[in-house]
């Protein structure tokens, strides 16, 4: 980080940002895919099989796996 | 005036057992625990609830400490001075320690206005009162004109709780605290690099990882919100829940645990929203930069713990 | 409207006007603190802070002119010893130039003196034996003319003793 | 209804369990580790936040699912 003076503290105060935070990086997308994914299957395949909820869910799921990954590699070490 | 039988003293209830007998039923109930807040009365369309007058209690607290203290400013601080110059000066040095010297001089006033606005919002849930003092509702016949006694002991609105434990405060807080970060990002980064964070349509993976960004803005707000609101809303179920299993004695061993748990998520909300601020005024380049000449470290060394476990 | 109820709107109690409400108060409280007290806070702060530099400066600097009065004080003292030394060793060269200049005089007016006599005694010396001649020179023509009788002539007598006198010499 | 309750309640109550031990787990070697080795403690510190951040996680994961049954599963 260019404008932080105290390097030895940024790593410590990078993973305090995720307390809390990488759960909801899984769950959220997660939720909101599941919640796309069944108002498509309600409007457009008229609450067929819910393909689009399972399709939903499992995107949402990678999303967050890619965002949990994403977040702990953004990490500096210190 | 009316208040529950779950604050009041074992003795008096006591002299009320034969109402009890009367009644036939417990002494008294589990209070009724709603997730929403109670609504007291409307000024026109407008919903007063109780979370609402709690934040304004909160709000009226913080002015006189902050206002009181700085009126006359001493350059030797005595007394009410003192102890807040105290406070503020921790939370500056923290301030500047996490995001620099510069700017953790400019998000000082919204960090420190998080802070001790969410502390005493929090704290608010140890007031003896506070979830206990309410109105009756109808149907009910309070012991003395101010007792709530027997079955009736859940029936009442109370007048003030936490308003941490609302979740209309926290996500308020939480969009805040996320918008005041987007337009750091913009003033210091430009309208251009900072929208590029987001939308990139130069090639998929940017524009996937532009998503991504996105939903992961929406997952702080949401763990922002839900965590204050879950630790507040849990600690304060907790001090009625054991106010009415042990009056007296169960909640006073949970208020030192409460001021702590309350203090700790005003200190945490705080402090990631001023982590966030010193983020969003790093270019995503110099990110980059840092992020590339790390991971093979980071790679190694989570591998090594691997191997030590 | 005095009912109280729950408020249900939206999940978890969710209500626009309440979320709005407490938008406001937050806007509120950071606009009353931000203008009034933050300021105040920092001014003091600073002037603590520039206080407190002060002080510790000028003491510094009381410090750092102790530290160079202290220095100007040895400098001098150590010159006045530096001048001291310098005098001493100038009085001690210039008495022994005095001294040197005084026998210096006193050995050139011995010699000069030794020479007045030497050249005195060479005179006497030398009119000694003038004398000493002239009478030997009288003795022999005395000598002479009694011895050949005839008086020579006064100034051939005198040549001859001389002459003779010279090649005796 | 009742049923939606007791499971919500099953949901975050057991949920939290595993993420409770783990994190006393994770704090006791790590303050172990930062009183035998002083000058490593800022690594260890951050390596400890990011292990209770998985930790955490899940217990993160049993509120949704406690809160996705009580408030659609009642429905």
């Amino acid at each position: 980080m260019s404008n932080n003076p105290s390097n030895d503290n940024a790593g410590f105060y990078r993973a305090l940002a995720l307390v809390g935070q990488v759960g909801f990086y899984i769950a959220v997308p997660m939720v909101l895919g599941a919640f796309l994914g069944r108002f498509l299957d309600n409007a457009l395949f008229h609450d067929t099989a819910s393909l689009a909820t399972i399709f939903g869910l499992l995107l949402g799921l990678a999303a967050g796996v890619a965002l949990v990954v994403r977040a702990i590699m953004r990490l500096p070490t210190s | 005036m009316f208040w529950p039988i779950s604050h009041l003293l074992p003795s008096l209830t006591g002299g009320a057992t034969h109402i009890l007998a009367d009644a036939g039923g417990p002494l008294w109930l589990l209070p009724g625990i709603d997730v929403g807040p109670t609504t007291l009365f409307t000024i026109g369309p407008f919903p007063v609830t109780n979370t609402l007058i709690n934040s304004w209690l909160s709000m009226i607290i913080v002015l006189v400490l902050f206002l009181g203290a700085t009126r006359k400013m001493a350059i030797v601080p005595k007394g009410l001075q003192n102890f807040v110059e105290w406070g503020a000066g921790l939370l500056i040095d923290f301030c500047e320690e996490v995001a620099g010297k510069p700017w953790g001089r400019r998000f000082f006033p919204f960090v420190a206005t998080i802070f001790f606005y969410l502390l005493f919002a929090n704290w608010t849930e140890i007031i003896p009162g506070v979830d206990s003092l309410g109105t009756p509702m109808p149907g009910t016949h309070p012991v003395a004109g101010i007792f709530l006694l027997g079955n009736d002991s859940n029936k009442f609105y109370p007048w003030v709780r936490p308003a941490s434990s609302d979740l209309n405060f926290t996500l308020a807080i939480a969009l805040i605290s996320v918008v005041v970060t987007q337009i750091y990002g913009f003033r210091t980064l430009g309208f251009r690099q900072h929208v590029g964070k987001y939308l990139n349509f130069r090639d998929p993976i940017g524009f996937i990882v532009g998503i991504l960004e996105i939903v992961a803005e929406f997952a702080r707000i949401i763990s922002f919100s839900f965590r204050l609101f879950g630790n507040v809303f849990a600690g304060d179920v907790l001090l009625i829940v054991l106010g009415t299993l042990l009056p007296f004695i169960g909640p006073t061993v949970f208020y030192p645990l409460e001021l702590f748990v309350g203090f700790i998520q005003a200190f945490v909300f705080s402090a990631l929203t001023l982590v966030f601020l010193s983020l969003a005024i790093t270019s995503h380049e110099d990110e980059h930069a840092s992020a590339a000449h790390t991971e093979h470290s980071e790679v190694g060394e989570l591998a090594s713990a691997d191997a030590v476990h | 409207m005095l009912v109280p109820h729950v408020v249900a709107d939206l999940p978890l109690g969710i209500n626009p006007w309440l979320l709005g409400a407490q938008l406001l108060n937050f806007g509120i409280l950071y606009f009353i603190l931000a203008k009034f007290a933050f300021p105040a806070l920092y001014k003091t702060l600073d002037q603590r802070a520039a206080t407190i530099r002060q002080g510790v400066e000028n003491s510094e600097r009381a410090k750092t002119e102790l530290a160079k009065a202290q220095q100007q004080a040895d400098g001098i003292i150590q010159a006045a010893q530096q001048r001291s030394q310098q005098i001493i060793a100038d009085a001690g060269t210039a008495g022994e130039r005095v001294r040197a200049q005084i026998e210096a005089e006193a050995k050139a007016r011995a010699a000069e003196i030794a020479e007045q006599n030497r050249r005195r005694m060479a005179q006497e010396e030398a009119q000694a034996q003038n004398a000493l001649r002239q009478q030997t020179a009288d003795l022999a023509i005395q000598a002479a003319s009694v011895v050949v009788g005839r008086s020579l002539d006064n100034s051939d007598q005198r040549r001859l003793v001389e002459q003779f006198l010279t090649e005796v010499r | 209804m009742l049923t939606y309750e007791l499971a919500a309640a099953i949901a975050i109550g057991l949920g939290a369990i595993g993420p409770g031990i783990g994190i006393g787990l994770l704090a006791g070697p790590a303050l172990s580790a930062m009183g035998r080795n002083p000058e490593a403690a800022g690594t260890i510190r951050t390596n400890l936040l990011l292990s209770i951040v998985f930790a955490e996680a899940v217990a993160i994961y049993a509120l949704v699912v406690a809160l996705v049954i009580f408030f659609v599963g009642v429905k």
